[in-house]
Formats: structure tokens, C-alpha cells, sequence
């Protein structure tokens, strides 16, 4: 068995990604690192909460002030809608159908860097609204470094995604890729569970107070 | 051969003695030798703890004792001993008797750990709004410690006067980095936070105290920079007449009243160069920030300069010319130019004579 | 590209360890890095030595003093104790378990070059103007408001070792989970490979908390933001609790694999299985459960209110039990044994009542009260040195003894072995016992000098002489290596007699791919059901065929390279140097420029094939 | 535990099989998603909708919480079999991160 065999639908294994003892241990390997990623935005939750709106006294720019129902869930729908298109992907992966599967990517990729777009026009926005920096405040430092991080982590699925459909474009699915492809996917979809956590105890908790 | 033994068995006891008084350390400085209420409820709890774990170390080395001194292999043995699994019986033998040890030890923990934090007495006033119980500000500072007694609005630094037999409360802070306020003869420490005041109390026996001379030694047990070593204060327990007394003497001290023209000279210098950041009188009514140094009010009464050198005029001079080479980092270096030595002995006695009790 | 037993030149061993993928090589460069680590914290432990063997000493100043003490206990931590049993993890696992190799050989190689980075990194603070100062756990309003690069130097340096750490426990949860040889199922598993899995499994949790606190600390040391800022609503608490809910589980990562190779010390020596095996997988997991949960009580005196400190205390107190099942379990191994003190054993049979000793000490520590008298004293530092030596450190030069053999195919001397030993053994005893009393008697730690007339100079002489005793005890141990290795005599694939895990069934050191057919586990210590039914050898579980291996890549090295380049140009980039960010990009694409070359460049390894295997048998399987 | 391949004997009855299989599971995925959708619209709503907040702080985080479970079973197949040790794993996580957090919210003081 050799990771670069050509396939047919037909021949394509069911589980493409566990196919291969490397397939296997990449994807373990992966989920364990997607628990331990699982600590890192814990921690960082925890900053941020125990953070919240600790402002110097001549400082007024509070969680409730500057956040903004209407951007949060624009930012929200893009993901969760991208989270959905790379399942799409994977489905088309599964089925051993390599165009649709990188058109759905390619929309995926989309929806992600226009959610990335929408993150750093609201960035800009709190800094020139409100002077609400990464320096300015204790609240501002924990809220930029918890959701930069998060932003950070899209900024990366993009480029992962990106560099996996221009490596495999003449190529197409083999037993070697399809772990990658999907690891890919997992970790897009973990990006929008913590983005999930984000909206929510940011934003909607911010807003509520 | 017997005398041999003998000999042996004598140096053994010497040798126990030794340990168990050198064990005990000096009584103004040792958790072994509890001077006061706090003190003697964490001895206690060390006892007990200490009492529990020989058990469990004898338990174990008698087993262990056993088990290599009778199973050593006989050269050339080849024989293969019974493979044995385990055992249910033992497991469980094992497992409840340590439980039931921890209980015995978790049960005071748990008790003490309340007790010591009840600090609610602080907040309780008298008929006339007056706070009932002694409470005290401490202030941690880069190598130095404030003393504030906010109901009887005096500072004193570096010397930390108490009455004894009555529990006394502490607020404590920190300025600038991180300290922690110790006794070890008092009582255990409580860290002195940049972000927030810690409560506590501890309690000075007045017996003990007289033990020590009156006089116990406090530590900074937090690292804090390189003088973090020396960054130690001095408590004086006084019985409660001696200590009202010392109370009053404080409140009337009002600012200092140099005795020979070499003094009045200090003065002058000192008032030029050093004012700005030292304080001579016990009424200091500037606001924290500002008292950027201790106080001196007392300095004379002092038994050690900057918490570690000896109080006399030559190691006073030796401080002023050059304070980083006794507390490195400290923060008074290269703050007041240089002194000639004329100016240090107006200085020295100067500062030597301020005291607010004769 | 077959790399068979060739005599090479220097320049293509050297090449050889650069690029390799191969775990046993892999743990040779992560015994030979920590070592020489060790060499180095050890170093710095005997400055602190001598500076506190007399009262008012003047040996090292007061700024140098705090720089040696915080890179001691930073460097025996992150970059002696914890690579050292990355060591014995990669020359062990793979071989009990019946694995060719770990499930990620090229990260594997990755993660050792990224703590290499990294532990350069932080020492080179000593040569670019001073190594951090403020603890190993480097508390957050001293190291904010310490001056010039050393906290940076620590930041850095241990991000970058944690990346490769993480990297390494999750390589080894791979491999313990997916490449079991067949037959061995979770409860056959020797219990070194099983404490290797808890503890990796800790370092995937544990970690993730230290880069957390690692990264707030950088944003605030160099681009201004308040996490710890006070006055701008920061709060310094934060740091001390990640901190210590990384540090807490850290000293469980470093202990457990040492009951690991105790467990396998003890039974061997004892020509009996070991006792109660379930019940220590049970303790082992129960403890790095526990781990997690009792943080705050390096926190006691911090003023956390007395619920959490009652809490954390009772919570502390518990760990007693499953640790108290394990020394009983080796204890009722012994019992009715037949013992047999070589080396090993002597220092598996020093441990168990030293260890003890440092464990019931930590259970009084954890009595929240009473620790308000110990905390920070020389008191917790005779603790942790008990446990972390007499644990730790006793089980290193245990496994390095006992493995020997099956990493580099000779023998150390014995003789010499129980000199090292029995040095080492009084000198810490010597060093340690006493500082029990000197924190009792009202010693603080962390303090550069001492005054005369406390009560504390015998003491602290007494300890100051034990630590020399210890410096000897290395010297004699680095003698036996150099003799040993000089004279370069080979030994079999049993040396020691009596090995019951499947590692003694093949040579030593093994052959490249390990084993020859891939071995069928019948029961726990596979090997020895296998001597008893009168076999020499395993029972294997496939015909011999082709063996499928990664290939060596000097990548990893790279990569490193680029991130320990980069750290540079971060550092300095706070203080406006103008080649600053040039070095940071230059180094990130570096990194990032391999990263790629990397996932662009397929590399599916390469077979042996199963014509040169048969070949390899009258070579006596020598590799 | 060389490499194996999970086809399984007939490729053409399995191809059928998994065809259907995965349209099946497609369409479960589908379903989630709008259920996620919908989720996250009520959270909105009730953050907007000015109610009272020790009412809305547990609903939302109970909402966000389903979200997760629906994220991790149906986009992330944690409920296939061969999940067991990376369940294990996320939820340890999960466990640490949250004694963090719980950690954060009642003993870092100010
Ligand atoms: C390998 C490292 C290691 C290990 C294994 C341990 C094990 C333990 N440690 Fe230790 N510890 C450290 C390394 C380690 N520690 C370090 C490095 C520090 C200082 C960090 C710093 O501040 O720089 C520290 C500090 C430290 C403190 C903080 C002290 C302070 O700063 O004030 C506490 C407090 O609770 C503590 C407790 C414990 C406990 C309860 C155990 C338990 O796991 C011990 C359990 C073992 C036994 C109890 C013995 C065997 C059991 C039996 C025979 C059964 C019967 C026993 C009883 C009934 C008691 N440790
Ligand atoms: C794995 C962890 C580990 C190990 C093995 C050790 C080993 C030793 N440690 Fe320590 N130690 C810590 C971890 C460790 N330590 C930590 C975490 C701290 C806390 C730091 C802090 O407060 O921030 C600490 C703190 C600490 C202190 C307290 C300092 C203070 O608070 O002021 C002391 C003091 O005695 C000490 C001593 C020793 C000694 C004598 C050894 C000995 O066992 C060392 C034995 C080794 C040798 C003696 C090596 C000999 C080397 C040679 C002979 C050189 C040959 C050289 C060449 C050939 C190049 N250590
Ligand atoms: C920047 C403010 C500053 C100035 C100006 C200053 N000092 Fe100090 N001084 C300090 C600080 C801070 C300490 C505490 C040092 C330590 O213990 O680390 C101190 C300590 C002392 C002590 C020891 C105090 C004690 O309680 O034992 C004496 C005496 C002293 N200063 C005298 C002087 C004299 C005399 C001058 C002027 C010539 C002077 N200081 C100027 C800040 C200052
Ligand atoms: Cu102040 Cu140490
Ligand atoms: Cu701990």
C-alpha cells in the first residue's frame, strides 16, 4: 500500500482520513492537540473575564459602551456558515469528488477571510471610537489578546486551507492528502466552537452587563 | 568491642541533644519557639502533622527494613520467587488507614484556616464609634516597612511596636513589588500584594516576649529584588502600660528638637537633602505615594540601621556614603549628592538624636 | 536510502544526529542536552552552595546571586528534568510497546530541536547582559519591574522549549494509543510506558496554562499592554495562577515517569512481578487526575480567603493516598523477592523512604495553616529537593544506569556506579535533611546571605558540604561514562538478566527499525512468559516483510533555528534597535519558509526491504 | 498493526452503501446547522430583546453550550465510533479549562 495510490470512487476507502496508519495517528494526534488548544482558550477566557472592564479610573470605555449587537452576529452568521461549507467539503471528500470539494473550500476560504475583514474594521472601530487599544486598559489588553487570538487562529485555518488546495489542485485525493484535508476541516470547525464561546460570553454577555 | 559500643552510644545522645537544641533556633526568630496565639495554633498543627508523618515513615522503613534485609539474593541463587499479583486485602488496608491518617490532620486544617481568618473584629467599633480591637497599617516597600496606626494617626518604619497579650490586626500592602510580611515567632506570613489590603492578626505573648528580650525579628519572605535578604524589620512587644505609654509619647513627639549646634547643623542638611523623602516626625500627613521612605521619628531608639547594620554612628556613616554597598538596588542610592564628612557627622548626630522617648 | 552500520566519519555522525528521525537517536540527543544541562543547574547549585556555606559571605553579589538561583531551579526543571525524560521516553516507549518508531517521528525530532532552541536561548542571557532574576516562577510585579533582557530571556526561551515539550506529549499519546504492538492491551502495558502516557497527557493540559502566562507576560514586558499592570486595572494574581496551574501538574509530569522506571527497577531486581499492577495504573492516573485540582497551595499565604485555601488544602492532602498505594505496592514487591543491588537498584531502594520523606513533608506543607510558617522557607525547599532529587534525579541516574545497555550497547561500571551512588546519597542528605530545621528556624529562601547571630550557620555549613559531596558523586559518574564508552565493550540483548518487558527480548542497541517482525504480546511482561515457557525469543505476530521508515530531514533543526533567530529580533525590537525587526522577520521566515518546504515536499519515507532483514540475521542483527 | 486498509470485501455493494450513507449523513448535518442558526438567532433575540439578565446570562451560555454539542457530534463526528480517545481528551480539556475559569471568576480578586 503506498500513500500516493490512485483511486476511483469506488475504491475510495470509507474513512479516507483513518485509511493509513499515518492518516490515523494524524487525526488522534490532531483532536489532542485540538484538546489542549481547548486549555489555551480557557485561559484565555478566564483572563478575560476576570479582566472585564477593569479600566483606570479616567477611563470610561466599558464592555456594555462599546460593543455592537448588528457586527457580532454579521461576524457570527459568516463563520457558522463556513463552518457548514466545509462540511460540504468533507462530504465531497468522502465521495471522492475532488472539484466540488475545492469549490466548497473555496467558499469556505471566502466566508473566513470575510469574517477576518469584519474583525479588523471593528478593531479599528473601538480603537477610534472609543480609544479602546490593546494598551489602554487591563479590559482592553484580555479583550484584543482573546479575540486576536482567535482571529489569529482563522488568519491560519485561511492560510492551511489556501495552501492545501494550491498543493493538491492537479494532484487530487489520495490517502497521503485526505488526512490533511481533513484535519483542516476539524480544525475549522473548532474555530468556530470557540467563536461560538466568544459571541457569547464577549459580546452578548458584555452587552447584558 | 563494649566500650567501643558505649562510646558510640554517647555521641549518639550528644549528638540528638545537639540536634534537638540547635532545633529549637533563637527564640526571636524561631517558628519553633512560638511566642503568641497564632504562633503556638500553626505549632500545634505542625506537631500534630510532624507526629503523623514519623508514623507513616516508620510504618514504611519497618516494612522496608524487612523486605531488604530478608530477600537479599544468595550468590549464584537462580531460584525464581512466586510471581505475585497483589493483593485486595492489602490494597484496601492501604488505602483507609492513610484516609483516616489525613482526616485527623485535615479536621484542625480546616478549623485553624477559619480561625485565623476571622479578622471580623477589626470592623467592630465601641459606643463612641471607636474601633475596639488595635489595628495596623504595614506597608512593604523596596527594603524598608511602614507602620501605620491609623486610630492613633502615628508612622513609625523599620521598628514595629506592639502591646502584648492582645491580638493585634493587620492590614498589609505592597507599593511596588510584591513582599510578605513575616514573624516567625509570632506567626505565619501573609503576602503584602500590589493589588489588593490582606487581613490578619497575630498575638504576642507577653512570657515569650520576655523570653526574647522583647524583641523579635521579622523577615520579607518574598523575593524582591536583590536586597530581598535584608529587607528585615524588628518588633518590639511591650507590655500594655509601656505600650500605651510609647503610644502617647509618639502622638505628642511633634517635629524634632536637635540638643547641640552639630545636630542643629544635621538638621539643616537634612532638611535640605533628605526631607523630601524622609519624614522626622510620627504625624506624617502626607498621602502613601508621597512617603517614599521610612520614617525617622524614632531613629534614634532604633537597635539596627536600614534593618541590617549595626546602630551606631560609624555604620550610620558608612550607610550614608555609600548605601547600595549594604542593600543593593536599594532605593535611597544617588539620591542626595555627595556628603562631605563634615557634613555626615552633623548628620550622624543629627539623626542619632532623634528619638521620641527618653 | 538505507542507513545500515557503516563505519562513518565525524562529519557524517554529526550529520546523522542533526537529521535524524529515529527515536533512539532522539533520546541520545535529549540525554546528552540534558546532561550537559544538568551539569549546568548543578554548577549553579553549588555557587548557591558556597555562597550560603558562611553568614555575610561575599562569594556572588546580590543581583548575581538571584540570577543563579532563578536560572537553577529554571534550568534543572525545563531543561535537565524534563529532557532527560523525554530521553528515556524515546529510548524506552517505542521499544516496550513493539513500535518501529514513535507515531510522529519527523515532529519528534522537531520537538527536541525546539527545546534545544530554546534552552541555548535562555542561557545565553548569562553572556548578553544578565539572566533572569526573579524565581523560576518569575512572579509578576518583580519580573515586570525587573531591569534589562533577562525576564524577556526567560519568556522566550521557555515559549519556545514549551512549544517542543507539547509537541513531544502529544507524540507520545499518539504512540501509546495507536502503535501497540499486537496483544498489548491498555492493562499489559509496562508501567513506565503507562506513566509516560499520564504524564504526556499532562503536558498537553498543563502547558497550554504556562503559554498563556507566558504570553501575557511578553505582551506586557514589551508591547505595553496590563495584564499585571495595577494602576491600569491589571492584576499580578493572575500570572502566580497560571503559573502554578502549570507548575503544579509540572511536578507530576517529572515524577511519574521516575515511578515509571522505578517500576520497572524494582521488579527486575526483584526476579518478581510487579505487585498490585492494576492498582498502580489506578494511582497513576487518580494522581495526574488530581494534579489539576490542588494548584493553589503554592498559593496559601496569597490571601485567597479562607474557603479556597481549605479547599485546595483537603484537595492537596488527598494525593497522599494513591502515592501512599504505590510505595506500598513496591514495597510488597520486595517483599519475597530476590534482591539483587546492582546500581539500579540501590538507588530504586534509596528512593522509596527518601521519597517518603519528601512526600509527607508535602502533605504538611499542605496543611494550609502551618504552611503559612513554611511557605517560602528552606523548609519547602528541603521538600521539594526531597522529592524532586530523591524522586527525580535518583531516578534519572537509576534509568541511565539500567538503560545504558540498551541505548548504547555497553555496560557502566558497577563498582563505580555505587561510589556515584553512595556519594550522591550522603551528599544529599547531608544538603537537604538539615534545611527542614533551617526553615523552621526561621530561614527564608530565595535570600542571598544571611546574618550571623540567628541561629543558622552550622546549618547552612552543613549543607554547603553535602552539595560537595554531590559535585564528587557527578564527577565519578562522568569518569564511568567517558571509561565506560572508551573501552567499548558490548553486551547482549539481556544484560542485566531477568528483563521481563519486550525491550531485553531484541539487541542492544536495537537495529534501526527495532524489530525484525513486530512481536505479539501474550500478558504483561511479555518477555518474561516468554523465558519461562523456555523461549529465547518473542513470539512474533507477522511473516518478516517489508518495513516501511521516515526519512531523515534537517528540517526540524531549521525550523528551530528560525524561531531561536527570531527571538532575538523580538527582544531587542523594545529597545529600538534599528536590525532589529529585520533579525524577528528574517528568523519567522526562516521558520515559516521550512514549515513550508516541508508540506509541499511529500516525503513518504522509504521501505526495507525484507531481502536485506534475512541478510541482517548473520550480522547478528546489529544496526 | 502494519497499515490496513478498511474496505471491506465487496467494493460495489459498499459503494452503494456509503454513497447513501454519507447522503444520509449530509442531510443530518443539514439539519444541525439550522438548528444552530436558529440558536444563535434566539440568543441574539434574547440579549436584544432587554430581558432580565440573571435570566438571559444561563440561557445564552446554556445556548452556546448546546451549540458546542451539536459543533462537536454532528460537524466534527464525535459521535462515530473511533472517537473514544479524542472525547476523552476534549472533555479533559474542557474540565481544566473550566476549573480555570472558575478559578479566574471567584479567587482572582481585586
Ligand atoms: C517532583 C516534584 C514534586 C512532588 C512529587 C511533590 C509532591 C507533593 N508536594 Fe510539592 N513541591 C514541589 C515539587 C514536588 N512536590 C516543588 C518544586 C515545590 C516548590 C515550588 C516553588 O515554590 O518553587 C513544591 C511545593 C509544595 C507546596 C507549597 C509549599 C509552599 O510554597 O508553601 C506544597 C503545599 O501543599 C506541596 C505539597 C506536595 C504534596 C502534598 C505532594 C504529594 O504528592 C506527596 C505525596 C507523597 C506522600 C505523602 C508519601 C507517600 C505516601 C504514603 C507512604 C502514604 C501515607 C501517607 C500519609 C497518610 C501522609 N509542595
Ligand atoms: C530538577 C530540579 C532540581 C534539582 C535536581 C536541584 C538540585 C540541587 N539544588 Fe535546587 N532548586 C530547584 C530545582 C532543583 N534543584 C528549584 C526549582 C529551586 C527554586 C528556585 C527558585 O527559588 O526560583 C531550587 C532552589 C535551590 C536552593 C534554594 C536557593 C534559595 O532559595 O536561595 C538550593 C540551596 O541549597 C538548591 C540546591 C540544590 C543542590 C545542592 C542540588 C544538587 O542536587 C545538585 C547536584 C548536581 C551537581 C552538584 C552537579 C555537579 C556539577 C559538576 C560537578 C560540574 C562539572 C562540570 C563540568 C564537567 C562542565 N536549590
Ligand atoms: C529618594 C529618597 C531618599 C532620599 C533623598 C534620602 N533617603 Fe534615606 N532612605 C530612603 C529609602 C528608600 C530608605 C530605605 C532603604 C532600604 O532599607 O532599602 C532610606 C533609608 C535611610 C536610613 C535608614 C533608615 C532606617 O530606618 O534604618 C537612613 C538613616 C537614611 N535613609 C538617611 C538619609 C539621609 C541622612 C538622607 C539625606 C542625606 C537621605 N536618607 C536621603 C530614601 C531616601
Ligand atoms: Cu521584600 Cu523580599
Ligand atoms: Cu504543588
Amino acid at each position: 500500500m503506498h500513500a500516493d495510490e490512485k483511486f476511483t470512487p469506488k475504491t475510495w476507502p470509507a474513512s479516507p482520513e483513518k485509511a493509513t496508519l499515518e492518516g490515523k495517528n494524524k487525526f488522534m494526534g490532531f483532536w489532542f492537540f485540538l484538546g489542549g488548544e481547548t486549555v489555551l482558550f480557557g485561559s484565555l477566557f478566564a483572563t478575560y473575564l476576570a479582566l472585564k472592564d477593569k479600566v483606570p479610573s479616567d477611563s470610561h470605555a466599558l464592555a456594555k459602551d462599546i460593543f455592537d449587537l448588528p457586527l457580532a452576529f454579521l461576524a457570527t452568521m459568516l463563520l457558522l456558515v463556513s463552518s457548514l461549507t466545509s462540511v460540504y467539503a468533507m462530504y465531497h471528500m468522502k465521495n471522492y469528488n475532488v472539484k466540488r470539494m475545492q469549490a466548497w473550500l473555496l467558499i469556505t476560504v471566502l466566508l473566513g477571510a470575510a469574517f477576518l475583514a469584519l474583525e479588523i474594521y471593528e478593531f479599528n472601530h473601538y480603537v477610534h471610537e472609543y480609544g479602546h487599544t490593546f494598551t489602554s486598559s487591563a479590559f482592553g489588553s484580555s479583550f484584543y489578546t482573546l479575540v486576536g487570538f482567535h482571529g489569529a487562529h482563522v488568519a491560519f485555518g485561511l492560510l492551511w486551507i489556501v495552501t492545501l488546495m494550491l498543493r493538491n489542485a492537479k494532484r487530487g485525493l489520495n490517502l497521503y492528502n485526505a488526512p490533511k484535508f481533513y484535519l483542516a476541516s476539524l480544525y475549522w470547525h473548532f474555530i468556530d466552537v470557540v467563536w461560538v464561546f466568544i459571541f457569547t460570553v464577549v459580546y452578548l454577555m458584555g452587552m447584558v452587563g | 568491642m563494649k566500650a567501643r559500643l558505649s562510646k558510640w552510644r554517647l555521641f549518639t545522645i550528644l549528638a540528638m541533644v545537639a540536634l534537638v537544641l540547635s532545633g529549637c533556633g533563637e527564640p526571636f526568630l524561631s517558628t519553633l519557639q512560638p511566642a503568641g496565639e497564632v504562633a503556638q495554633d500553626q505549632y500545634d498543627l505542625m506537631i500534630l502533622s510532624t507526629l503523623i508523618m514519623v508514623l507513616v515513615i516508620i510504618v514504611v522503613v519497618i516494612v522496608y527494613m524487612i523486605a531488604i534485609i530478608r530477600f537479599r539474593r544468595k550468590k549464584g541463587d537462580k531460584t525464581i520467587p512466586k510471581q505475585v499479583e497483589g493483593s485486595h486485602t492489602l490494597e484496601i488496608i492501604w488505602t483507609v488507614i492513610p484516609i483516616i491518617l489525613l482526616l485527623i490532620l485535615a479536621v484542625p486544617t480546616v478549623t485553624s484556616t477559619f480561625k485565623l481568618a476571622d479578622t471580623k473584629a477589626m470592623d467592630k467599633k465601641d459606643a463612641d464609634g471607636n474601633r475596639e480591637a488595635l489595628v495596623i497599617n504595614v506597608r512593604a516597600n523596596l527594603y524598608w516597612w511602614e507602620f501605620e496606626y491609623p486610630d492613633e494617626k502615628i508612622i513609625t518604619s523599620q521598628d514595629l511596636v506592639v502591646p502584648t497579650d492582645q491580638r493585634v490586626y493587620f492590614n498589609v500592602t505592597a507599593s511596588d513589588v510584591k513582599h510578605s510580611f513575616w514573624i516567625p515567632a509570632a506567626g505565619g506570613k501573609i503576602d503584602t500584594n500590589v493589588d489588593n489590603v490582606n487581613k490578619f492578626f497575630l498575638q504576642f505573648d507577653g512570657e515569650k516576649a520576655k523570653e526574647a528580650e522583647g524583641l523579635f525579628y521579622g523577615k520579607c519572605a518574598e523575593l524582591c529584588g536583590p536586597s530581598h535578604a535584608l529587607m528585615d524589620f524588628k518588633v518590639k512587644a511591650l507590655p500594655q502600660e509601656e505600650y500605651t505609654a510609647w503610644v502617647e509619647d509618639m502622638k505628642n513627639a511633634g517635629e524634632p528638637e536637635p540638643s547641640s549646634d552639630l545636630a542643629k547643623e544635621g538638621q539643616e542638611i537634612f532638611n535640605n537633602k533628605c526631607l523630601a523623602c524622609h519624614a522626622v516626625s510620627p504625624q506624617d500627613g502626607r498621602p502613601e505615594q508621597a512617603r517614599t521612605a521610612p520614617n525617622l521619628a524614632t531613629f534614634g531608639e532604633r537597635n539596627r540601621i536600614a534593618g541590617v547594620l549595626d546602630h551606631n554612628e560609624e555604620e550610620l556613616k558608612n550607610w550614608l556614603s555609600d548605601p547600595d554597598q549594604y542593600k543593593p538596588g536599594n532605593k535611597m542610592t544617588g539620591t542626595y549628592g555627595k556628603l562631605t564628612d563634615n557634613e555626615m557627622d552633623a548628620l550622624a548626630e543629627y539623626l542619632m538624636g532623634l528619638k521620641v522617648q527618653d | 536510502m538505507s542507513s545500515y552500520a557503516q563505519k562513518k566519519g565525524f562529519g557524517a555522525t554529526l550529520w546523522d544526529y542533526l537529521t535524524t528521525v529515529d527515536h533512539k537517536k532522539i533520546a541520545i540527543l535529549y540525554l546528552a542536552a540534558g546532561g550537559f544541562f544538568f551539569l549546568v543547574g548543578g554548577l549553579e547549585a553549588l555557587i548557591i552552595r558556597i555562597q550560603l556555606a558562611v553568614p555575610n559571605n561575599d562569594f556572588v553579589s546580590a543581583g548575581l546571586y538571584n540570577e543563579v538561583l532563578t536560572m537553577h531551579g529554571t534550568t534543572m526543571i525545563f531543561l535537565a528534568a524534563m529532557p532527560l525524560i523525554f530521553a528515556f521516553m524515546n529510548a524506552v516507549v517505542p521499544l516496550q510497546i513493539g513500535a518501529r518508531d514513535v507515531a510522529f517521528p519527523f515532529l519528534n525530532s522537531l520537538g527536541f530541536w525546539l527545546f534545544f532552541a530554546g534552552g541555548v536561548f535562555l542561557n545565553m542571557s548569562w553572556f548578553l547582559g544578565g539572566a533572569p532574576d526573579a524565581g523560576w516562577t518569575s512572579y509578576a510585579s518583580l519580573s515586570l519591574n525587573s531591569p534589562g533582557h533577562g525576564i524577556d530571556f526567560y519568556v522566550l526561551g521557555l515559549q519556545i522549549s514549551g512549544a517542543g515539550t507539547l509537541i513531544g506529549g502529544i507524540n507520545f499519546l499518539v504512540t501509546i494509543i495507536n502503535m501497540r504492538a499486537p496483544g498489548m492491551t491498555y492493562m499489559r502495558m509496562p508501567l513506565f510506558t503507562w506513566t509516560v502516557f499520564v504524564t504526556s497527557a499532562l503536558i498537553l493540559f498543563a502547558f497550554p496554562a504556562l503559554t498563556v502566562g507566558l504570553f501575557l507576560m511578553l505582551f506586557d514586558r514589551m508591547f505595553g499592554s496590563n495584564f499585571f499592570v495595577v494602576a491600569n486595572g491589571g492584576n499580578t494574581i493572575i500570572w502566580e495562577h497560571f503559573f502554578w496551574i502549570f507548575g503544579h501538574p509540572e511536578v507530576y509530569i517529572l515524577v511519574l515517569p521516575a515511578f515509571g522506571i522505578f517500576s520497572e527497577i524494582i521488579p527486575h531486581f526483584s526476579r518478581k512481578r510487579l505487585f498490585g499492577y492494576s492498582s498502580m495504573v489506578f494511582a497513576t492516573v487518580l494522581i495526574g487526575f488530581l494534579g489539576f485540582m490542588v494548584w493553589a497551595h503554592h498559593m496559601f499565604t496569597v490571601g485567597l480567603g479562607p474557603i479556597a485555601n481549605a479547599i485546595f488544602a483537603v484537595a492537596t492532602m488527598a494525593i497522599a493516598v494513591p502515592t501512599g498505594i504505590k510505595i506500598f505496592n513496591w514495597l510488597l514487591t520486595m517483599w519475597g523477592g530476590s534482591l539483587s543491588f546492582t546500581t539500579p537498584m540501590l538507588y530504586a531502594v534509596a528512593f522509596i523512604p527518601t521519597f517518603v520523606a519528601g512526600g509527607v513533608t508535602g502533605i504538611m506543607n499542605a496543611s494550609a495553616t502551618a504552611d503559612y510558617q513554611f511557605h517560602d522557607t528552606y523548609f519547602v525547599v528541603a521538600h521539594f529537593h526531597y522529592v524532586i532529587v530523591g524522586g527525580v534525579v535518583f531516578a534519572l541516574l537509576a534509568g541511565t544506569h539500567y538503560y545504558w545497555p540498551k541505548i548504547f550497547g555497553t555496560m557502566l561500571n558497577d563498582f563505580l556506579g555505587k561510589i556515584t551512588f553512595w556519594l550522591f546519597f550522603i551528599g544529599f542528605h547531608l544538603t537537604f535533611f538539615i534545611q527542614h530545621f533551617l526553615g523552621l528556624m526561621g530561614m527564608p529562601r530565595r535570600i542571598w546571605k544571611f546574618l550571623p547571630g540567628q541561629g543558622l550557620d552550622n546549618g547552612n555549613l552543613v549543607s554547603s558540604i553535602g552539595a560537595g559531596f554531590m559535585g564528587v558523586a557527578v564527577i565519578f559518574l562522568l569518569i564511568n561514562i567517558i571509561s565506560t564508552q572508551v573501552k567499548g565493550v558490548r553486551v547482549g540483548n539481556d544484560p542485566w538478566g531477568d528483563g521481563r518487558t519486550i525491550e531485553w527480548a531484541i539487541p542492544s542497541p536495537p537495529p534501526f527499525y527495532n524489530f525484525k517482525q513486530t512481536p505479539l504480546i501474550r500478558g504483561l511482561d511479555a518477555y518474561w512468559l516468554e523465558k519461562m515457557e523456555g523461549k529465547d525469543g518473542l513470539t512474533p505476530a507477522e511473516p518478516i516483510g517489508d518495513i516501511h521508515m521516515p526519512n531523515n530531514s534537517i528540517i526540524p533543526l531549521i525550523v528551530s533555528l528560525g524561531l531561536f533567530i527570531a527571538a532575538f529580533g523580538a527582544m531587542y525590537h523594545v529597545d529600538d534597535k534599528a536590525w532589529a525587526l529585520p533579525v524577528l522577520i528574517i528568523g519567522m521566515l526562516i521558520t515559516l519558509g521550512a514549515m513550508f518546504f516541508r508540506s509541499v515536499l511529500d516525503d513518504h519515507g522509504y521501505h526495507v526491504h525484507k531481502e536485506d532483514l534475512l541478510d541482517d540475521d548473520d550480522k547478528g542483527g546489529k544496526a | 498493526m502494519a497499515n490496513q486498509q478498511s474496505n471491506s470485501g465487496n467494493p460495489s455493494v459498499d459503494y452503494e452503501y456509503r454513497r447513501r450513507k454519507n447522503k444520509e449523513d449530509m442531510r443530518m448535518q443539514l439539519t444541525a446547522f439550522m438548528l444552530m442558526i436558529f440558536l444563535t438567532l434566539i440568543a441574539f433575540i434574547a440579549v436584544a430583546g432587554d430581558f432580565d439578565k440573571y435570566f438571559v446570562l444561563p440561557f445564552i451560555l446554556l445556548l452556546a453550550v448546546v451549540q458546542l454539542v451539536f459543533q462537536l457530534y454532528y460537524f466534527m463526528h464525535m459521535s462515530h465510533k473511533g472517537h473514544e480517545a479524542p472525547s476523552l481528551f476534549l472533555y479533559s480539556g474542557a474540565l481544566v479549562a473550566f476549573i480555570t475559569i472558575l478559578a479566574f471568576l471567584t479567587i482572582v480578586w481585586i
